[in-house]
Parts: structure tokens; C-alpha cells; sequence
């Protein structure tokens, strides 16, 4: 398989703590990465740097090694990043949100009513986003994985608010994308209920004081 | 805590019992103001200064009291509305205000129509008028604020706060002509004492006062009819009423 | 909980929210900056002249005051509604009103109280005459609270709605004006030599009245939100 | 057991969906009752009902039936609820934020360090919350239920966010309280690992139309 | 993804932050309404004297024009931050710059069209001589995009610097001056009966200057922000 992701002693030191050192991972095709850990160890921290929105404080971090060079935008294509803050638009509608993120995420939503039916958002389509449930809105944020056809995705605690038939419809996409041959790192504190082929867990553990906490 | 949340509120009696009073009403004020804007209009003697153009005070002094009264009306439906919670009081807010609006603008525009060959100007920053301005901006408000929630309840319990704030400016409008050098008349008429005007001029001013409170009447109550279909629309017997409404027959 | 507790959380309030403020770091100058703004810009747009400048200067003052007020409006209450502080104050066993009046005291020491001590420096730059000085400051005195106590109540009404800018001037603006024609005209009887104990009084009277009032519809403006 | 709650033919319509119609309650000193769900099924709405938050359309409602006649404000200081939203000052630090919330519950913090031990959050007390992580702001909100002495808690999915250690601490501080006679209406989208001793589950089933979707 | 797709985006942006800003019904009249409140204010504060009020006139409707453009800045950005949606345009393989344009196009639409649309009226309100209006409505027409472009460089620094915030607007306003000097200069001219050409000319030259640089500038603003 297609090597997507590798990196080398990152480390990451946020407030005078060292969260993570030395920290180094490879990620090919059809595999999975459940990053773990207490609260506040430093997950959500690392994903953010894997999708390039956190500077790393030392080590290297390559996506796609072998698109990088001749195609300068092709993680940004191939990239797909749901974090914490869901990017849903409280004013608007389940549809506009579906419609605004396909635009964003260059993507193609064939048919939109089907995307609704499948996360469970039929006959609430025309209701502004705020007056949705927590769930509700959370299936909204998580449409986007039915539209995409990004190969790596990174999902910092994608089942949050989701009820039970909603964590098992997840999971079967989880399951679509990687037998397609995608990669997936995800948090999460619950444990997977589905077992997937390659999976590899990565542990981080509470944070060490590094004896200098003011900067 | 011991909340008692009652159903719905008896909507449809509200409905029928206005509905009864409507052609009353309505057909009153069409008599009453008919006879008061000929007589007023038409009949009443030119003024010794001002010639025919004073004509306008049997428009305006009605509509300009009218808008202050209607405000008070619709700021008493505020407080009961908010505090025994009745329906039908919140309703009469949205029917009241764009009466209420309607009747401040007429006033408004025949003041400053009247105010061209009196003062030599349109309009001015006086006191009387901005404070009448500021009484449109409260009728626009407390409407925009009905109709910006998703739940009509929090609306109308956001507008009755409103309207009930707004209230202050009542007496302002009144006294404004006192308490700032205004070029606006002070009080000709509302001082019964002894009016200012002879009863040629005033009786057919009072005939159109009382001519324009009812239809005033008349509006708010068609007004509230419909709001209360509005907001009871998935109650069956608004469907009812739809169904058999003559329009739909067409 | 008693009286004491109360005062105390009063207190608590007040400094929680002031330290949100000065956390922000933009937000605990921004009042002041926006009047100092203005005031620049004024001589600036207008030309420099002496007289024409004196004569609107504290009209402008005046205006700003009310902008400032809608300025800070956004701020009083969207952050708690956002975060559910709101919720928890309107279950809360201390009286609303009281947090109401913390609320308004906040928003009167971040955009009242520095324009009022800025202002004899704004007269400065936009050449009011000295004469006008004193009852300038004194009709800003008293009238930036009553701002911020209406602007309260305004956003305590608009704060579900999602900013409530619009809506919220347009529900502020009709209240400010009578207070701006009095604030100004008291101004003007100064300069012209006249006493304008009338005027003030007039604010003086009416500042009490509001404050008093404010309170409790800013209660139930919030009661009204949270749902 | 004294009785705590008691509901009569609750209703709650939204935007013209009946989310439940109908149903009734009892919460006596001792009990915990699980409230479950689909996503959008109306958990919160009840919830938010339950806690004054949102009024009924129809049905009766009564918080401390045997004090609320002479002593109006008792729910007030006998009801404790955490919602979707956590009520955490992003600007302000852990500590100052407890304190805060101890005051508007009109609790006393006799420890406030203790309090930070026990939840977690100790070495992080002087870091503003919008830098924490989710998971620890989340234990922010919650150290309010170690420092509250009301009767009836209210917690739309306090687990959220928290790490298998969290959950497990915050079962031990709900068996206390139930031992101590308080009572806790929850909802959840994962199971309890802890049995309290009377547990009540109410299900809502997923939302019916009237047909009547526009008003 | 292609040209065509590209713009259809910026379309669809443009689409979705006007739906918006409808939705939450307040916004949408938002700087309509404070453009006419302030103008409305004004000859209360100052005295209706028409000659005072027709000097100031152009001043007073450019300093409106400027805090619009500051009123409507920290919502530029600031949702779009909270809720996310910022990130994911960073990660989007749109290119960053047609983003930003966007949301100056939207600011300006927003905020700078309905102060063109309505400066006649008021002109009109403010009682500036007849001579002036055709130039005033010229530089607000050319001035201000070059408003909305500055402010969004400004919101995009500050949605998560948060505190560099005040300097930031502090940092804004060098820019903005030589803007209203230009701009009041022009009808100043007119109403003296000299031509304006030479700055409305250079006013015009800034613009395009503004509006090329402006998008780079925004999306760096932005990348800088996001972490
Ligand atoms: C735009 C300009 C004007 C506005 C906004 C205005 C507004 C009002 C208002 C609100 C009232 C009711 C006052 C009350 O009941 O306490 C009123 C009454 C009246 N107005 Fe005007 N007015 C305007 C112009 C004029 C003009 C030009 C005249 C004629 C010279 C005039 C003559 C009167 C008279 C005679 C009354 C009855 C006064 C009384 O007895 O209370 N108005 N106006
Ligand atoms: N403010 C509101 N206005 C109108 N409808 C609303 C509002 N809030 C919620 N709803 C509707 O009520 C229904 C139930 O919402 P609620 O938040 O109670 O669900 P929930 O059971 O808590 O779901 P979740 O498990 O996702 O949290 C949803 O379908 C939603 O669309
Ligand atoms: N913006 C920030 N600035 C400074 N420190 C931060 C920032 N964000 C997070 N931290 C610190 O980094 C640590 C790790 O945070 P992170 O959000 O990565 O944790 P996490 O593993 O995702 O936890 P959780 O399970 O609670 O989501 C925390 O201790 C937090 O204090
Ligand atoms: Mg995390
Ligand atoms: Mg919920």
C-alpha cells in the first residue's frame, strides 16, 4: 500500500509542557490509527499538526511522500480534517451547510437528498442548523465523509453527541474507506465496536512537567 | 416551583366573539368619520388666519392623539401579556402596532404637510416631532422584535418588554410642547377648560376624533382575527375556518 | 443567601467580567480608542476651523457617547449566552436583577467612565469653548449610565438572536435621543450664557428613574432569551 | 423518600414535530433516571423543561413539591443543571472559574485546590480555559457537582469529552450523592458502567410528524 | 479543481455569508440602519443650522462610512473562526486569496453599497448643498471597497490575536486618513467650484492598488491565525 503519512521525532511543547517527544508514525493505505489517551495528553494537539495547522516544535512531517513534489496541493486535496469545532453554520439549513462544505472541500455531492437520508437528516433539511440537535448538528459536520473522496482522514473524537445507530453508521463508512484503500486517524475515548484490518494504537501519556512551566 | 402550564388558550371563542363585534365596528366608524371629515372638511368655517389649509387638523390632531392612545393600549397589553401570560394579550400586541405605526405616520406626514406654509419648513428637529418620531421607531421596533424569533412566545414576551420601556415617551410627546421652546402648538383642544377654538371648528374635530378611535377599533380587531389564525394554524378549527372561508370557495 | 452574599457576588460578577475584559486585551481599550478615533478623525473630515468646530463639538462628543454605548452592546451579554453562563444566572437562587445590575455597571466602567474622563481632552481637540467644559463632562456624567442601562436592555432582548446589531439599535437609538437633545442643549445654554441646572436636573432625575427600572427589565429580558 | 420531581402529561412540540406527548415522571431522593434516545429525539428539550429552562405545552410540572409553596425560591437553590453548553469562561483560568460558579450557585469551595485535585486539574489552575483541552475545560464545568450541595441534578451528557478515568470518577461522585439522598436525571449515549441502586430509564422514541410541520 | 470551479466557489461563499448575514434578520439592515441613525443623530446633537450642518455635511457621512466599515469587522471573521469553518478553508485547496476576496466582497455589499445608495438621502438629511452630492457619492463609490479591504486585513489579524486587536484598528487608522482627506477634499472642491478630478483620480488609482494587495494580504492574516 501507498505510504500516505510519515513522520519523525515531532515534538510538541505547549505552555512550558513537553506534551509529546520523539513521536514518529507511518500511515499507509487501509490503515487505521487510534491515537489514545487521558485528557489533555495531547491528542487533538498532535492531529491538528498532522493536518498542518500546528507548526511542529522540532521533527519532520511529510504527507503523500510521493505527490509532495510535483504536486505542491495535492495534500490539501487529499486531506480531510474534522476536529473538535464542527464548522456548521448555526444560520443556515443542513443542506446549505452540506452544499458549502462540498465547495470547500472541492467535492461533488451527486445527490443530496440521498446524503441527508444516509446521516439520518431527511424531513429536517430546511431547519437552521441551531435548532437542530446536538447530534443532529454533529451529523451535519459528519456528512462531509459521505461526500469526500479525500484518502486520509483525520477525525479528533468524530462520535461525540452521536447516538448509537450513529456510531455504527460511522463505522461502516470507516469501514467503506479504508477497504477503498483511505487512511483514518482518529480519536476517540470509546472503544471501536468495528475491528479494523490494520489498526494501530498510538498512546500518549499525561502530560510530564518539564520543570519549567512559565516560558 | 409549581408551574401550571394550561393549553392552549381558548383561541377560537376570542376568534367569534370578535368576529361579532367586527361589522359594528367597522360600520360605526365608517358613519361617524364620514360625517365628521365632510362636516370638518367641507362645512366648517375657514379659519381667520390660516384660510382652508387648517382643514388638515381634522386628520392629523386625531391620528397624532390616536397613535399616542393606541401606544398606551398596546403597552397595557404588553404588561398582561407578560404578566398573567395571557395569549390573547400577546397577540394584540402584533395586531396593535402597525396600526399604532400606520397612525403615527399619517400624523407625521400631515404635521410636516401642515408645517410647510405654517413654519416654512418641512420638518425640524423640534421637540414634539422627533419625540412623534421616536413613537414610530418604537411601534417599528417592537413589530421587528415580535417577528424576529423563531418562537412567536419569546417574541412576543421580547416585545412586550419593549413596548412597556417605550412607554416613557408617552408623556414626553405630551409635554414636550412645555418643557422645550417648541414651535409645535401647545395644547388647543385637550384643555377642556376652555378650548382655544370655537365649537364650529372643534365639534366636528371631536366627530372625527371619535370617528377615528373606531376605526382604530375596527382595524385592530380585523388585525387580531388574523394573528389569531396565524398562530393557531395547526389547531383543527382554524382548518375549519379556512375551509369554509369564503375565499377559498372561489 | 443573604444580603451580604449578594453584594458579594455582585462583586464577583463585576470583577469576572472585567477581567474577561482586560484578558481580551482589544476589548478592554477598544471604547476608548473608538472615542479617541473619532475625535481625530472629526477636525480631519470637518477642517480645521475654530468655529465651526466649537460649535458642534459637543454634539459630536455626544454622538460618540451613544455609539460607544452600541459598541460595547454585543459584547454584554452574547459571550455568556454563547457559553451557557446565561442559563446558569437565570437558575441561579441570587436575583437576577442583581446580575442585570453588575452587568450594567461593567458596561458603564468600560465605555461610560472613560469617555467621561476623556472627554475635557475631546473638548480640547474639537475647541469647544471653555466654558462648555464643566457641563459637558456633567451631562456625560450622568447620562452614560443611563446609556449603558438602556443598551442593557436592548441586548438582554436581541442577545438570542444572533448579533443583535441591527435590531438593537434600531430599539436603542428613538430611547437615546431625548437624552442627546438634553445633554446638548444644556451645552448650548452654557455657552450662551444661561444656567442649565434645568437641563441637568431633568437628567439627574431621569438617570434615577432608569436605573432603578433597568434592572428589573433586564431580568426578564434574559428570562425571556433563554428559552 | 421525600419526592423531588413530579410531571403530568408533559408535551413538548418544536417547529411543528411532537417530540413527546404525554408523559409523565416521578423522581423521588435516591433515584437516578437515565433518559434515552436517538439523536434529536427531545433528551434536551426535556431536560431544559425539566429545569425551568423551557416551558411545556402542556402538562403540569412541580419541583420539591412539599417546600415549593412556602418557599418560592427552593428549587433555586436545590437544583443544579449542566447542559449542552458548559458555561466556562474561554478568558478566565480554571480557578477563577470555579469560583465564579460557585457563586451563582450559591455554593461555598472550602478547598478550592482539593477541588482541582480531584477533578484533574491541578499544575493547570493559572492556564486560560480556551487553552485547555476539551476534555479538562469539560472537567472545568464539571467540578461544580463536587462543590453543590443541591438535592436534583440535571446533566444533559456530562460524559462527554471526558476519558475513561473521567467517567469513572464522575460515577463515584454521582453514587455519593445518591447515597446522600440527591437524585440525578441524566441522559447518555453510553451506558453506565455503575448500577445505582433505583434506576429509572425513560425512553424517547424518535420524533412522529403531526403533518403539520409548518405553523 | 479549474478556473471555472474556482469562481463558483467564490460565488458560493459570497452566497452563503450574504444568507447569513439575512438569516440572522438583525444583520442585514445593520449598517443601513446605523448609517441612517447617525445621520438622524447628527442634526439633533449639532442644531439644524443649515449653513453648520451643510459644511459638516461630507465629514460627517465619511466618518459614518469608516465606523460602518469598523462595526461590521469583527464579524467578518470571528463566527467563521469559532464554529471552525476556518480551518477548513485553510485545509481547502481552494486558494486562500479568492476566500478573502470573498469576504471583502461581502463586507462591502454589507456594508459600503447601502452608504453609497443611500448618501443622496443623506445629503439630503444633512442639508449639503445640491453642488456636492454627485462627488460625494463618487468617493464613497470608490472609497469604500478600499474601506472593506483595509478592514478585513485588520479582522483577519485580530479573530485569534485577539489582543494585538486594539493596536490593530490603531494601525488602521493611518490608512484610513489620507482616505477621508482625499475624499471630504474632493467635495470640499466641488462645493467651491473647482474640479475634483485630481482626487477622485488618485482615489481611484489607491483603489485598484488596495483591492490587488489586499486578498494576499488577508489570507496570510488568516494562515497565521488559524493555529
Ligand atoms: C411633523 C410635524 C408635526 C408633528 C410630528 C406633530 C405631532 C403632534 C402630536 C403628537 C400631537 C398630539 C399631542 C397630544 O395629544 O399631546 C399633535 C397635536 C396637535 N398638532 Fe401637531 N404635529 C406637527 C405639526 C403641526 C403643525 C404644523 C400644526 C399647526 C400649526 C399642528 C397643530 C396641532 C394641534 C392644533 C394639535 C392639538 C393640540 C392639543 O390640543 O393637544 N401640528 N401634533
Ligand atoms: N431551539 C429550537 N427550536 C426549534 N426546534 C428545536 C430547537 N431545539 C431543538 N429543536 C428540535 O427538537 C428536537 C429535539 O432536540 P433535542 O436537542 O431535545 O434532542 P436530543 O434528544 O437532546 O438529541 P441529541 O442526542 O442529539 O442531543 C430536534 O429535532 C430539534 O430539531
Ligand atoms: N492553544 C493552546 N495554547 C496553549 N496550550 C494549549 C493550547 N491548546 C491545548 N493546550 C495544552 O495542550 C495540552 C493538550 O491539549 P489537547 O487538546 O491536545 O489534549 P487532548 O489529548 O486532545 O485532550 P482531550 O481528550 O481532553 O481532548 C493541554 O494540557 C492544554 O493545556
Ligand atoms: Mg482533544
Ligand atoms: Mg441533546
Amino acid at each position: 500500500m501507498t505510504l500516505l503519512v510519515t513522520a519523525q521525532h515531532l515534538t510538541s511543547i505547549r505552555a512550558g509542557r513537553v506534551l509529546f517527544a520523539d513521536l514518529s508514525l507511518q500511515l499507509h493505505g487501509g490503515d487505521v490509527m487510534h491515537v489514545e489517551g487521558p485528557n489533555g495528553a495531547g491528542k487533538s494537539t498532535l492531529l491538528r499538526m498532522l493536518a498542518g495547522l500546528l507548526p511542529a516544535q522540532s521533527g519532520q512531517l511529510m504527507l503523500f511522500p510521493e505527490h509532495c513534489h510535483d504536486d505542491p496541493d495535492y495534500w490539501r486535496r487529499q486531506l480531510l480534517f474534522i476536529g473538535h469545532k464542527a464548522a456548521v453554520k448555526a444560520e443556515l439549513t443542513a443542506l446549505e451547510n452540506l452544499a458549502i462544505q462540498a465547495q470547500l472541500d472541492g467535492a461533488v455531492i451527486a445527490d443530496p437528498w440521498q446524503l441527508l437520508e444516509t446521516v439520518g437528516l431527511l424531513g429536517l433539511e430546511d431547519i437552521p442548523a441551531q435548532q437542530l440537535s446536538a447530534g443532529q448538528q454533529r451529523r451535519i459536520a459528519l456528512a462531509r465523509l459521505w461526500a469526500s473522496h479525500a484518502q486520509l482522514w483525520i477525525l479528533d473524537e468524530p462520535f461525540t453527541a452521536l447516538d448509537v445507530r450513529g456510531i455504527e453508521l460511522l463505522q461502516q463508512r470507516f469501514a467503506a474507506h479504508v477497504q477503498g484503500g483511505g487512511a483514518i486517524i482518529l480519536t476517540s475515548h470509546q472503544r471501536l465496536s468495528w475491528q479494523p484490518p490494520q489498526l494501530q494504537r498510538i498512546a500518549i501519556h499525561s502530560p510530564t512537567d518539564t520543570g519549567l512551566q512559565y516560558e | 416551583m409549581w408551574r401550571w402550564l394550561h393549553p392552549y388558550a381558548k383561541g377560537q371563542a376570542t376568534y367569534q366573539l370578535l368576529g361579532r363585534w367586527l361589522p359594528w365596528l367597522t360600520g360605526s366608524a365608517l358613519l361617524v368619520l364620514a360625517v365628521g371629515l365632510v362636516w370638518g372638511l367641507l362645512f366648517a368655517p375657514p379659519d381667520y388666519q390660516q384660510g382652508d389649509s387648517y382643514r388638515i387638523i381634522f386628520i392629523h390632531v386625531p391620528s397624532a392623539m390616536l397613535s399616542m392612545g393606541t401606544y398606551t393600549a398596546m403597552a397595557i397589553a404588553a404588561l398582561v401579556a407578560l404578566v398573567w401570560q395571557i395569549r390573547t394579550a400577546e397577540w394584540s400586541i402584533a395586531a396593535i402596532a402597525p396600526v399604532g405605526a400606520v397612525l403615527t405616520f399619517i400624523s407625521l406626514i400631515t404635521g410636516a404637510a401642515w408645517g410647510k406654509p405654517m413654519w416654512g419648513t418641512w420638518w425640524e428637529w423640534d421637540a414634539r416631532m422627533t419625540s412623534q418620531l421616536i413613537l414610530l421607531f418604537l411601534y417599528l421596533g417592537v413589530l421587528a422584535l415580535y417577528h424576529a424569533f423563531n418562537d412567536s412566545r419569546t417574541g412576543a414576551k421580547a416585545a412586550s418588554i419593549l413596548a412597556l420601556v417605550g412607554v416613557v415617551n408617552i408623556p414626553i410627546i405630551h409635554f414636550s410642547v412645555y418643557w422645550w421652546n417648541s414651535l409645535h402648538q401647545g395644547a388647543t383642544i385637550t384643555k377642556f377648560a376652555k378650548p382655544s377654538m370655537p365649537p364650529e371648528m372643534y365639534i366636528p374635530l371631536f366627530v372625527c376624533i371619535f370617528g377615528f378611535m373606531l376605526m382604530t377599533a375596527a382595524f385592530i380587531t380585523q388585525r387580531l382575527r388574523h394573528e389569531i389564525l396565524r398562530q393557531e394554524l395547526h389547531r383543527p378549527w382554524v382548518q375549519q375556518v379556512l375551509l369554509n372561508s369564503p375565499v377559498k370557495e372561489q | 443567601m443573604n444580603k451580604a452574599s449578594y453584594s458579594s457576588l455582585v462583586w464577583a460578577l463585576m470583577r469576572r467580567d472585567l477581567s474577561v475584559a482586560m484578558r481580551r486585551k482589544s476589548d478592554s481599550i477598544n471604547p476608548l480608542l473608538f472615542v479617541l478615533m473619532v475625535v481625530t478623525l472629526f477636525p480631519i473630515a470637518v477642517g480645521p476651523s475654530h468655529e465651526v468646530l466649537g460649535r458642534i463639538a459637543a454634539g459630536v462628543i455626544w454622538v460618540v457617547a451613544l455609539l460607544a454605548s452600541l459598541l460595547g452592546s454585543e459584547r454584554l451579554f452574547r459571550d455568556d449566552y454563547v457559553d451557557g453562563t446565561l442559563e446558569q444566572m437565570v437558575l441561579s437562587p441570587a436575583p437576577l436583577e442583581l446580575l442585570a445590575l453588575a452587568k450594567i455597571a461593567v458596561h458603564w466602567l468600560l465605555s461610560g467612565l472613560p469617555l467621561v474622563i476623556l472627554s475635557p481632552f475631546c473638548a480640547l481637540l474639537l475647541k469647544l469653548p471653555l466654558d462648555g467644559w464643566l457641563t459637558l463632562v456633567l451631562t456625560l456624567l450622568l447620562g452614560t449610565p443611563m446609556l449603558s442601562a438602556m443598551t442593557a436592555i436592548g441586548a438582554a432582548l436581541t442577545v438570542s438572536l444572533g448579533r443583535g446589531g441591527a435590531l438593537l439599535s434600531l430599539l436603542l437609538l428613538p430611547l437615546f435621543i431625548p437624552l442627546l437633545i438634553f445633554a446638548t442643549a444644556a451645552v448650548e445654554s452654557t455657552l450662551l450664557g444661561m444656567p442649565a441646572i434645568g437641563q441637568l436636573m431633568f437628567l439627574a432625575g431621569f438617570m434615577v428613574l432608569t436605573l432603578t427600572l433597568a434592572p428589573v427589565a433586564v431580568a426578564a429580558a434574559i428570562k425571556v432569551s433563554v428559552n
